[in-house]
C-alpha cells in the first residue's frame, strides 16, 4: 500500500547502498527531484538503470552515486554528449562506470519479462552486431514451433524503480498521462518503487492513461515541478534550454562539481534548486 | 531510382530572396525527398526528423510519422528536441507504450521506412553509434543503440543520413552496433533479418546505394555542384562510383523555404 | 488505410469461406452485427477464434459457419451452457465442430506473439492439465539464462479480426474505451480487420483507451448497436435480459432455427434485427 | 485455521425476521470469510464472485477484487452478471488489457487469493472444468478452461467453492484443466509452479483442506447441522476426516443480510 512520505523518507527507507535502481522516464516525467535525493544522502555503489539516461542520470554519475549503468542510449537529447557519462567512462572520473548495454527493444523486453514474472524474454533483434558480445543477458533461443531462431534477454528485476507522474488520489492510487515510457514496467518490475508526483487530487484525471494501483507503489512524494527540465504533461513544458545550458555546465569537472554543490549538496530539497534556478535565470536575463 | 524533385514542384530555380542552400540542406532535402507519401516511418531525432517533417509538409502530407517514444501519426508543428516532446503526445493519433512500439509496431514489420544516422558507416551500410576506438578502453563514448538495431532489422527499408567524411565513412567498424548489409552477397538476409535493410545513404556530398549483388555502397549520384572525386576522398574504402553518375535535382524554392521555416521554428523552440 | 463501408461490403470483400477468422471481444463490445451479417451472408468452414465464445459463436456455430473452433472459455456468461456449441461438439450439428482450447492466458500470450511479430509467446502455464495433450501449438520451451522449463505457445495469427468500436474519427482512426480485452491485438494479429462502430465524430474522445490507426484497418463500418446484446461503455448497457433469454431460443434446434431465420437471414441487416427484437420484447410486455 | 465468524461479527444469533440461511448461502458465507481485509482477489463470476463481494462489504472492506476482463480494484454495486460487465469498469481503480491481466498481474505473482468453481474435482483439489466423459465424445461439454488454470497455478492460494456431490468430488478426473496438488506428497511443487495451491475447499457441507504432507483434501469441519457421513457419502473417494472435526459459525445476521441484499440486487440487474 503506497504511504505518502517526504521524498527525503522515501529515499531513506527504500534506497540502499548497493541497489539495482531505475529512475525511468522517457523525456517526459523524468524524476530529477528522487535522483538529486539520492545524491544528496550520498548512496553508493548504485547500478542504476534506465533506457534513456539523460541530464539526470549524467548528473547522478558525476556525483559518484553509480557503480555500474544498464542503459540502451545515453545522450542529451537534441544536444549532445553526457561529459560527466563520457568522462566516467573514458576517464574514470570520479570513479570506474562497469557498463552493461543493449538496444531499447531489449532494454523493453527485459522490463516487461521482469513485470510478467519470466525468466527472459523474447525478441528479433541483436542479431549481427557485436552487442550480445559484451553481456550475459543475451542468447539464442530456438522456436519450439518454426525452429526459428531468436533472440533470448534475461528479465530486468529491480531492487527499486522511482518514476515521476501527475497525480495520487486519496487511495494512494498514481495516474499519469502522456508520453508513458517503461514506467508500468519498471514499477512492476521492482522490489520496492518511489513515485514522486505533481499534486494530490480526489480523484485521478480521466485522462491518465497508466494506473498504478496504490497496492504497487510503496511510497508515494508529492513533489511539484519534480520533474524539472523534463516535463509533467498537462503541468509542465520540458525546459529545452535548461538541456542545453547543461552542455556547458557539465563540459569541465570544476563547473560541474560547483553547479552540484549549490544546486544539490547544499540545498535542503529540490524546491530550494527550482527556486535557485529561477533565480539565476532572472539574473541572466537581467544581465 | 535517384533523388530528384519530386513531380508538381517547380523546379530547380531558387529564389534569389533564398540564400544559397548549405550542403546540410542539400542532404536533408534529398533525404526528404525519399519518402514516398501514406508511408509509415520510424524517426530518429535530429536530422532524420528534420528531413521527415519536411517530407510530410511538402510532397508526403500523408506520410505517418512514429518516434520511438510511442507517438504514432505524430504531427508536430516544429521539429521537436527530444523524441519525447509533449508537442509529439499531443498531436499524435496515439500514444503507446515504449515496450508495445517496439513489440506491436516496428518487430511486427508495420513501419516502412527506418530513418537513422550514424557516427560511423562501413561499405556495407553497417553502423556504429556505440564508440570509437576499442569497447574497454573507448577514445570517444558515444550515446549507443537506442532505438537503431531493431530499426535496421525490422524497418522495410532504412534510409541513412549523414555527414560524408573519413571519421565517418570507414573502412572497418569499431563496433557493429546496428546491422546493415552484414558482409554483403547476401549475408543479411541469411541473418534471417524481416526488413531489407539500407536502400539508400544520403551525405551532403551526393547519394549512395547497395550494389544488388554485393551490397556494396555505389555513390550513384552527386548534389549540383559536388565533384565525384571529392566523395571519394571522403571515404575510407575504395568508393565505387557509377558508370552513370546521377546529379540529383538541387532543393525547389519551396522545399526550402519550408526546410527553413521549419529550422527556425526548431531553434526557437 | 481503413475505408469507410457498408458492414455488407466489408464482410463480402474481407472474409472469404475457410478462412482464420476472430470475432473479439471480452464481454464489452462484442461484434455481433459482422457475425450476423457473416452468417447471412452464407460463410462456411471458418476456423472462428475467440478466447471466450459466448451467445455470438453459439448463433455462428449453429447457422453451420464454423468448421473449427479455437478458444479457451464457451459459456453462456452467468447463465449457463452454449446449447448450439454443445450440439455441435456432443452431436454433430448441424455438422462436426473440431476444437483447439487453450487457457485464457494462452490464448492471450497467442495473439501477443502474433500481433509482435514472433513464432511464439512464453508464459507459465499449461504443466500438469491435460490441455496440452490435445494441440500441437503448446510445447516446453527453456530459459536459456536460469535453466527453467516454461511454455511456448505458437503465434495465433488471423486472416481477419473483426472487432467492435465506439468511434471513427474523419481521418478513419478508430478509438474504443472501457474493457479493451484482446481487441488490439486480434486486429494486429490479422492479416485485414473490419471494425463496426458506434458512430463516426469529428474528433476522438479522450477517454479513448485504445486508438487503432486507419493504416492497421481495412474498413470500417457504422453499425449503431451492432454490438447488442453486449453492449458499447458510454453509449449502452448489457441486454442481460436476452443473454437468459438465449438459454431457452437455443436450447431446441427448431427454436433456435426459426430465430435464426427470422432474425439474421431473412433480415436486411443488423438494424432490422435491433427493430424486431424491441417489437417482440413490447408485444411480451403487453402480453 | 478453520472457518469461523471474524471478530466484531455479533456471534451467530441469527435474525428470526431473516429465514434459516440455506446451505448455499452458509458456504457462500464460508467462502467469503477466508478473505483477508486488504487481500488482492482474482475472481471468476457466480459464486466466487459473490463471496468476494460479501467480504469486501464486511469484514475485507479494503479486499481488491480483480476480474480477468482486466478490471483491478472493482467495487461492484450488486454481482456482476459477467466478468465484463460495465459497472467493473467505472468502479475499477485501473482498467487494462486482457494479455496484461494475465502477464503482469496474475503471472507475476500479484495476486494472493485465486478463486475458482469446478465441475469435478479430486481429492488432490486438481479441478476439471473441460469435459465429462471422453474428451473427443464427450458426454457432457463443459466450457473449458478460461482463466483458472493460470489462476491455480499463479495465484498465492487457491479458494475453490462448490458444491459437494458425488459427481463432483470424484475419485479420477475426466479431464485435468487446472492443477491443485497433482498427485500430492509434494509433486505440485515439482511441477515449479508459483502458487501454494488450493489451500481450501469450501462446499454446502463442510470445509476441506489439503493435509499438510500428503496434500489429500482432509474434512476438517461440517456446517451447522451436518452430519459428517453426509459429507463422506458424497465424496467419490473415501474423504479423509480430521480426528478433531470443527463446526463452522453460522451466518451472523449482518453476513447474511448483506448476502441477501447482493443476491437480490444481482438477480434485480
Amino acid at each position: 500500500m503506497a504511504e505518502l512520505v517526504s521524498l527525503r523518507e522515501a529515499v531513506a527507507e527504500l534506497v540502499r547502498d548497493g541497489d539495482v535502481v531505475a529512475l525511468e522516464g522517457f523525456t517526459h516525467l523524468i524524476p530529477y527531484a528522487a535522483g538529486h535525493e539520492i545524491v544528496r544522502q550520498h548512496r553508493r555503489d548504485l547500478t542504476l538503470v534506465r533506457m534513456t539516461p539523460d541530464v539526470l542520470y549524467d548528473q547522478m554519475i558525476g556525483a559518484g552515486t553509480a557503480r555500474r549503468l544498464v542503459f540502451s542510449w545515453g545522450g542529451n537529447p537534441g544536444v549532445g554528449s553526457l561529459h560527466r557519462f563520457r568522462d566516467a567512462v573514458e576517464h574514470g572520473w570520479p570513479g570506474p562506470l562497469e557498463l552493461e548495454e543493449h538496444s531499447h527493444a531489449g532494454m523493453a523486453t527485459r522490463y516487461v519479462a521482469a513485470a510478467s514474472g519470466l525468466p527472459f524474454g523474447v525478441l528479433r533483434g541483436y542479431a549481427g552486431t557485436d552487442l550480445s558480445a559484451h553481456t550475459a543477458n543475451v542468447a539464442p533461443v530456438r522456436c519450439p514451433f518454426t525452429g526459428e531462431q531468436l533472440t533470448a534477454v534475461a528479465a530486468l528485476r529491480l531492487d527499486v524503480a522511482v518514476v515521476h507522474a501527475q497525480q495520487v488520489d486519496r487511495a494512494g492510487n498514481v495516474g499519469l498521462w502522456g508520453i508513458s515510457g517503461v514506467q508500468k514496467e519498471a514499477v512492476l518490475a521492482a522490489r520496492s518503487s518511489i513515485v514522486t508526483v505533481e499534486e494530490r487530487v480526489d480523484a485521478l484525471d480521466p485522462r491518465c492513461r497508466v494506473v498504478l494501483p496504490s497496492w504497487v507503489v510503496s511510497a508515494v512524494a508529492v513533489e511539484p515541478g519534480g520533474a524539472h527540465p523534463s516535463y509533467a504533461h498537462g503541468y509542465s513544458s520540458r525546459d529545452n534550454a535548461f538541456y542545453t545550458a547543461w552542455d556547458t555546465i557539465s563540459r569541465d569537472r570544476t563547473s560541474f562539481s560547483g553547479w552540484l554543490r549549490r544546486h544539490v549538496l547544499d540545498t535542503g530539497g529540490f524546491a530550494e534548486h527550482l527556486r535557485l534556478l529561477a533565480e539565476e535565470t532572472h539574473r541572466a536575463g537581467a544581465a | 531510382m535517384t533523388a530528384t524533385a519530386p513531380a508538381g514542384v517547380p523546379g530547380s530555380i531558387v529564389d534569389p530572396a533564398l540564400p544559397v542552400p548549405t550542403a546540410d540542406e542539400v542532404m536533408t532535402v534529398a533525404a526528404a525527398r525519399e519518402l514516398r507519401d501514406g508511408a509509415v516511418c520510424f524517426v530518429g531525432i535530429g536530422l532524420p526528423s528534420l528531413a521527415a517533417n519536411l517530407a510530410r509538409r511538402t510532397h508526403a502530407p500523408r506520410l505517418v510519422l512514429i518516434y520511438e517514444s510511442g507517438t504514432i501519426g505524430a504531427k508536430p508543428d516544429r521539429p521537436p528536441l527530444s523524441i519525447g516532446d509533449g508537442e509529439l503526445a499531443e498531436t499524435a493519433d496515439a500514444v503507446v507504450s515504449v515496450p508495445e512500439i517496439f513489440a506491436y509496431w516496428l518487430q511486427a514489420g508495420r513501419i516502412d521506412v527506418g530513418f537513422l544516422s550514424a557516427a560511423q558507416i562501413d561499405r556495407f551500410g553497417n553502423i556504429n553509434t556505440t564508440v570509437i576506438g576499442d569497447y574497454g578502453t573507448p577514445r570517444v563514448r558515444l550515446p549507443g543503440a537506442g532505438g537503431a538495431p531493431e530499426i535496421a532489422s525490422s524497418a522495410g527499408e532504412v534510409v541513412v543520413v549523414l555527414r560524408q567524411t573519413r571519421r565517418a565513412f570507414v573502412d572497418r567498424l569499431d563496433f557493429v552496433t546496428s546491422v546493415g548489409h552484414l558482409r554483403g552477397q547476401g549475408s543479411r538476409a541469411a541473418l534471417g533479418l524481416t526488413g531489407r535493410g539500407p536502400t539508400v545513404v544520403i551525405t551532403d556530398l551526393g547519394v549512395l546505394r547497395p550494389d544488388p549483388d554485393s551490397q556494396e555502397l555505389v555513390l550513384c549520384a552527386v548534389h549540383p555542384g559536388v565533384d565525384p572525386a571529392e566523395a571519394v576522398a571522403r571515404t575510407g574504402w575504395p568508393l565505387a562510383v557509377a558508370p552513370r553518375l546521377g546529379v540529383t535535382s538541387p532543393p525547389a524554392v519551396a522545399e526550402l523555404a519550408v526546410l527553413r521555416a521549419l529550422s527556425t521554428r526548431g531553434a526557437a523552440a
